[in-house]
């Protein structure tokens, strides 16, 4: 039974089971991640419906395009993380590890540009809660005339959002550095690939959130 | 081999034997102490409330005191007792064994999830401790909690940490019951107990993670003054009511749906009889689970939601009370040409019945609109769902501990020092409970540390009081002795044989009267249902025709 | 039976009461009844199928659709009649007339206060009999519920916005209103009495309650005292609550938790009343709110201190 | 041996998802910087929502994969819904019987002149 890495605990019957199972716990798993957000998407509902035109105006001070370029990038980890799969199963691992390197740059990319979103708000006063006193003049836009009722409430909600999904990207580059290694060190076969075909279905959940997250923030 | 080193407990030896342990039986002891102890805990807050309460005026605690003394009970008692306890306990040891599995789909993740659980009571007791007093109730309600001390930052995050050891004992066993089921266990010869906690756990990994965000939004709030809640800051503390009962209406469900499955379990095996409306029952329990998630808005009839929601709320209460009742309606016909034995666990299978029952019908009473408007947030609520809770809930671990005691420990308990203490938990608990309905409907309003200045308009509070504390005390003798016939039996009880009730569920018929490490010496091969006592030839020998 | 006290609720006193009464009344006759009858079941089938050997193998039942069909119909249609009878009590609850008199209601850390519209504020709620009367109620700080039982009348109040209820009371008495959402340390100190009066009666203490500008400082404080609830935390009989007594107050020694101390003057008062966490006499925690530096005008503040002055 | 029979999915077609992935989200881009009323948020939600069927669908390959994975996807994203559905029956209807006021009584916004 036993080829390159596979490993078969004891108390599965055989490796089409061991698999599922593990397939089927991730999505769970999946599952309670969606529910967890959606908690703040309820709220984002919630007080969007109460005050839309300060949720509207508020939403002027995230750069859109900025937004947008995550977005790229992001589905372009999607796509090559699709691929390592792909490949994992044909047996092709040092374009696994390829790919899989191409993934973590593109999240770190991402980590990146919201790293000088944030300090760009924070400069400027922009902070969740009770610090928010927004102040200066950025791209024409003055900050200050945003310090009105209820664009706390929009700032807070985009920073626990952008900051619980940025923890996951985190998470993600965290899971794939480990996964770089042990395909480097031909862990993985097309008969036992499951850590890599997780992770993936981790990161493609990462991205679907962002993909709700950008319009909702950046742009309406 | 000798039969010692044959099974679980002898296996291996040793305190890391047990604390590295994947062995999902080890697991369910370890939830087993854990629980346990905090249900000492809580039992000890709980008297201490009530001894308060016993005479008017300041008893024994102040009224801050009061306050701490009542969060905690509450939330020991539920996030630490009865949300873990049935799935943690009972789920780990019988579950896997009862589908014919060797353990469950993720040993490891099962311990992690031991660890997290521990890892979250420590954080609330350290907080507690250490940081400073909670008064917050076990509700957390805004913007009391986000004006309160330091130490709620510690119990939203221990409340965080406990609820993913929640999700994962969830999700784990959703995937075993899916792809770990032995050769011919099919979904219709599933165990009532197995299909209770398949749908407790789609409850665990559904809802649990909305009281996560939620703990996170609060702390937040309480850190860095978010204004999500806080209406002082343009939040909406109603808001904060609908995360929080999202959660904490299906976490109901948590703990009622498993004793629902033991109560299943029990009624056939003490009835040798097959379960009435099997197929309802099973899938009555799929459909509570969802149906659990229509309904939290009942809890805020007077919160100021919209009455639209409140009417929304309210009728899909009563969709959910349907099935509930059912359920009752099939457990008492279980019984009906059957062989009923009254031993330790029936007696409680029946008390559960009879205690729930008031929950349940109490519960369309505070289902009702109108009459909720009245009953709300007094000691109706707290008798109704103290019923459902812990007569409910609560019972139903206990009798299903009586039931599978000898399967986990090799011993027999004392069988009439085990009906001297129901008899005793029933007398209490009637006594402490059943007055407060009385109290409730008169219009004593929950959490309140005194009532001297109520006497004048309401004198009965007095007596009512005093008899609700006496109750408890008889009902703290009742559990008392459980504790200590059980440690006896643990050391001096006699041995059990294997299948001492005449049980036709595998981890009766299949494993020594101790299971093996690894549950079964091989496969079991299912050809009945679980309770199909006419075809249990192995159980009771061929049948004898007269 | 409606009109009727019982063990189970009290003596009715509203309009509304009645129809609360009835539908409860009916839920509860129903519930006994099934309760008997399920429970009757239970114990007779334990008894009379009770285990006669160790050997007894009963044969399965066949299940009997008749039996299954009516328990499912027959709960299903009792709780639709209790949903539909519940709704449109709750709308009644929940809709005033609109010739209801309002009063205005604030609740706060853990004192209620009513303020009537011809300027009177009171402590304890006074409202004429036989006419609808709505209250407008909102909270200074944390969520607080408005609960007369004798009404059969709940609501919470919130910070921030209003929220409403009504009733008409129908017979001349007094009345207790609780606090039924939990509030903090006095929570179950937070009442205030409802005091049900002929119209005449009613008129007459609100004109004597109105505030004409007549009055001293110390007797315009002993008003804001009352007004603001100050007397939940702080007694005039010298026994000790959640803050300290005004008893003899002025010109005694304060011992402070960071070890100074200092004399009870004008001065340390007002401070006391605008910054209350700036220092913490000793064996009290700090829960005075800090609002009222903005909520009192400098005129209140002068008053309220020249009432502690005469304790 | 079991894994080595799982559905491999074409490059082809991952590629093709890839693209259609950029070109919706230069859709909601667009269209989001023009104004189209009420229609702007349906939009963006429909364009973000069939983005992540598609990724669903094809590189999580639940299209190819057990369909009680597909399942457990569509219960989560059910019962968010109906967290979503019923508190905004609460938020949306405040004060419908005039039991309670909606929203707050004390801030009052003034808007912001946009650049």
């Amino acid at each position: 039974m036993s080829s390159a890495g596979t490993t078969l605990k004891h108390y599965f019957v055989n490796h089409e089971q061991q698999f599922d199972a593990a397939k089927l716990g991730m999505w769970l798993f999946l599952v309670t991640e969606i529910l967890l957000f959606s908690g703040m998407f309820v709220a984002y509902a919630v007080y969007r419906s109460w005050h839309p035109e300060v949720f509207a105006q508020a939403s002027e001070l995230l750069d859109w395009r900025l937004g947008a370029l995550n977005t790229v990038v992001l589905l372009a980890s999607s796509f090559t993380v699709a691929l390592s799969i792909h490949f994992v199963q044909k047996g092709e691992n040092d374009k696994v590890v390829v790919l899989l390197l191409m993934t973590l740059l593109c999240a770190a990319i991402f980590m990146v540009v919201k790293y000088f979103e944030y300090s760009g708000k924070f400069s400027h006063g922009v902070f969740p809660g009770a610090g928010f006193e927004p102040h200066g003049i950025v791209d024409g836009k003055d900050y200050s005339k945003y310090d009105i009722p209820f664009a706390p409430q929009f700032f807070s909600i985009y920073f626990v959002m952008t900051g619980i999904h940025g923890v996951h990207v985190l998470v993600g580059m965290g899971l794939f550095g480990w996964l770089i290694t042990r395909v480097a060190r031909g862990h993985f076969s097309p008969q036992w690939y499951t850590p890599v075909e997780l992770t993936g279905l981790y990161w493609h959940l990462v991205d679907i959130i962002w993909i709700f997250l950008f319009p909702l923030l950046y742009l309406i | 081999m000798s039969e010692a080193s044959h099974n679980y407990l002898s296996a291996k030896k040793g305190l890391w034997s047990w604390l590295a342990t994947t062995d999902h039986k080890r697991i369910g002891i370890m939830y087993a102490i854990a629980c346990g102890t905090f249900f000492l805990l809580g039992g000890i807050l709980a008297t201490f409330v009530r001894t308060e309460l016993g005479t008017p005026g300041e008893t024994i605690l102040d009224q801050d005191g009061y306050n701490q003394i009542f969060t905690l009970h509450g939330v020991v008692m539920v996030f630490l007792v009865i949300i873990p306890a049935i799935p943690g306990i009972l789920g780990n040891f019988v579950l896997p064994i009862q589908i014919g599995a060797k353990d469950v789909a993720f040993p490891r993740l099962n311990l992690a999830s031991w660890y997290l659980f521990m890892a979250g009571a420590l954080m609330a007791v350290f907080g507690w401790l250490f940081v400073g007093n909670v008064d917050t109730g076990w509700t957390f309600y805004t913007p009391y909690s986000s004006g309160a001390s330091n130490a709620v930052l510690w119990l939203t995050s221990a409340v965080f940490v406990a609820g993913f050891a929640s999700i994962f004992t969830g999700l784990n066993f959703i995937v075993t019951v899916h792809k770990m089921r032995a050769p011919g266990m099919t979904w219709n010869r599933l165990p009532l107990f197995v299909w209770a906690i398949y749908a407790t756990g789609i409850v665990q990994v559904l809802a649990t993670p909305v009281i996560g965000i939620t703990m996170v939004l609060l702390f937040l709030e309480k850190l860095m003054q978010i204004g999500i809640f806080d209406p002082a800051l343009g939040g909406d503390p109603v808001l904060f009511q609908h995360f929080f009962w999202f959660y904490s209406h299906p976490a109901v469900y948590i703990m009622i749906l498993p004793a629902m499955g033991i109560i299943s379990d029990l009624m056939g095996t003490f009835s040798r009889q097959q379960v009435s409306g099997y197929t309802f029952i099973a899938l009555s329990s799929v459909a509570i689970a969802f149906l659990g998630f229509l309904v939290w808005g009942h809890h805020m009839f007077v919160s100021g939601q919209s009455a639209l929601s409140s009417i929304i709320f309210s009728m899909l209460t009563f969709l959910i009370g349907i099935p509930t009742g059912i359920k009752v309606f099939n457990w008492v016909a279980t019984m009906y040409k059957g062989s009923v034995w009254l031993r330790t666990p029936m007696i409680y299978a029946l008390m559960f019945l009879f205690l729930f029952t008031i929950g349940g019908l109490t519960g369309i009473m505070v289902g009702v609109l109108a009459v909720d408007v009245h009953l709300h947030d007094t000691y109706f609520v707290v008798a109704h769902f103290h019923y459902v809770m812990m007569g409910g809930a609560l019972i139903g671990l206990i009798g299903g501990l009586h039931y599978w005691w000898p399967k986990m420990t090799g011993r027999m308990y004392n069988e009439t020092a085990g009906i001297i203490a129901a008899v005793l938990i029933f007398i209490g608990f009637n006594l402490t409970f059943f007055t407060q309905f009385f109290l409730g409907s008169r219009g004593m309003p929950r959490r309140y540390h005194d009532y001297t200045e109520l006497l004048e308009n309401f004198p009965e509070f007095a007596a009512l009081n005093m008899a609700s504390t006496i109750g408890s005390y008889i009902l703290g003798i009742g559990l008392l002795m459980i504790l200590v016939y059980a440690l006896y039996s643990l050391f001096k009880g006699p041995k059990a044989p294997a299948n001492p009730w005449g049980a036709c569920t595998l981890e009766w018929t299949h494993t020594g009267p101790l299971p093996d490490e690894h549950n079964f010496h091989e496969t079991p091969l299912v050809t009945r249902g679980p309770y199909d006592f006419h075809l249990a030839d192995d159980v009771f020998g061929p049948k004898e025709e007269n | 039976m409606n009109e009727q006290a019982s063990i189970w609720l009290p003596e009715p006193a509203s309009t509304v009461a009645g129809d609360v009464d009835a539908l409860f009344y009916f839920i509860l006759i129903v519930s006994t009844i099934l309760f008997v009858g399920v429970m009757g079941a239970m114990v007779a089938f334990a008894w009379r199928y009770r285990r006669r050997s160790e050997n007894d193998r009963p044969e399965p039942v066949r299940e009997n659709k008749l039996v299954e069909a009516s328990w499912i119909a027959i709960p299903s249609i009792l709780v639709a009649i209790v949903f539909i009878w519940g709704f449109r009590v709750f709308l009644e609850l929940g809709i005033a007339p609109p010739n209801a008199y309002e009063i205005n209601v604030t609740a706060r850390k853990w004192s209620w206060s009513f303020a009537y519209p011809n300027g009177a504020v009171s402590t304890d709620l006074h409202v004429p009999v036989n006419r609808p009367v709505k209250l407008r109620m909102s909270s200074e700080d944390v969520v607080h519920s408005f609960f007369v039982p004798a009404f059969r009348v709940k609501a919470d109040v919130l910070q921030g916005r209003y929220s409403y209820v009504w009733f008409e009371a129908t017979k001349r008495d007094t009345f207790n209103v609780v606090c039924a959402e939990y509030c903090g340390t006095a929570h179950s100190d937070m009442y205030a009495s409802v005091v049900v009066q002929s119209q005449d009666d009613f008129e007459n203490w609100l004109a004597e309650n109105m505030d004409d500008g007549s009055l001293t400082p110390a007797q315009r404080g002993e008003r804001i005292y009352q007004q603001q609830g100050c007397f939940a935390c702080h007694s005039l009989d010298g026994t000790t609550s959640a803050g300290p007594t005004f008893l003899g107050l002025v010109g005694s020694t304060r011992n402070f938790t960071d070890g100074t101390n200092a004399v009870a003057d004008d001065n340390y008062i007002r401070t006391a009343i605008v910054n209350p966490a700036q220092e913490i006499v000793e064996g009290f925690l700090p829960v005075m709110p800090g609002q009222y530096a903005t909520t009192l005008s400098a005129e209140d503040i002068d008053a309220l201190v020249a009432f502690i002055q005469e304790q | 041996m079991a894994q080595g029979q799982h559905h491999i999915i074409p490059i082809r077609t991952l590629a093709v998802v890839f693209g259609v992935l950029l070109f919706l989200t230069l859709v909601t881009a667009v269209t989001a910087r023009v104004d189209l009323g009420a229609l702007n948020v349906p939009l963006a939600l429909i364009i973000a929502g069939s983005k992540a069927i598609l990724v669903a669908l094809v590189f999580m390959a639940l299209k190819y994969d057990n369909k009680v994975n597909l399942l457990v996807l569509v219960l989560g994203v059910v019962f968010a819904v109906v967290f979503l559905a019923l508190t905004l029956a609460d938020t949306e209807f405040r004060g419908d019987i005039g039991i309670t006021e909606p929203g707050t009584t004390e801030l009052s916004v003034e808007p912001v002149e946009s650049e």
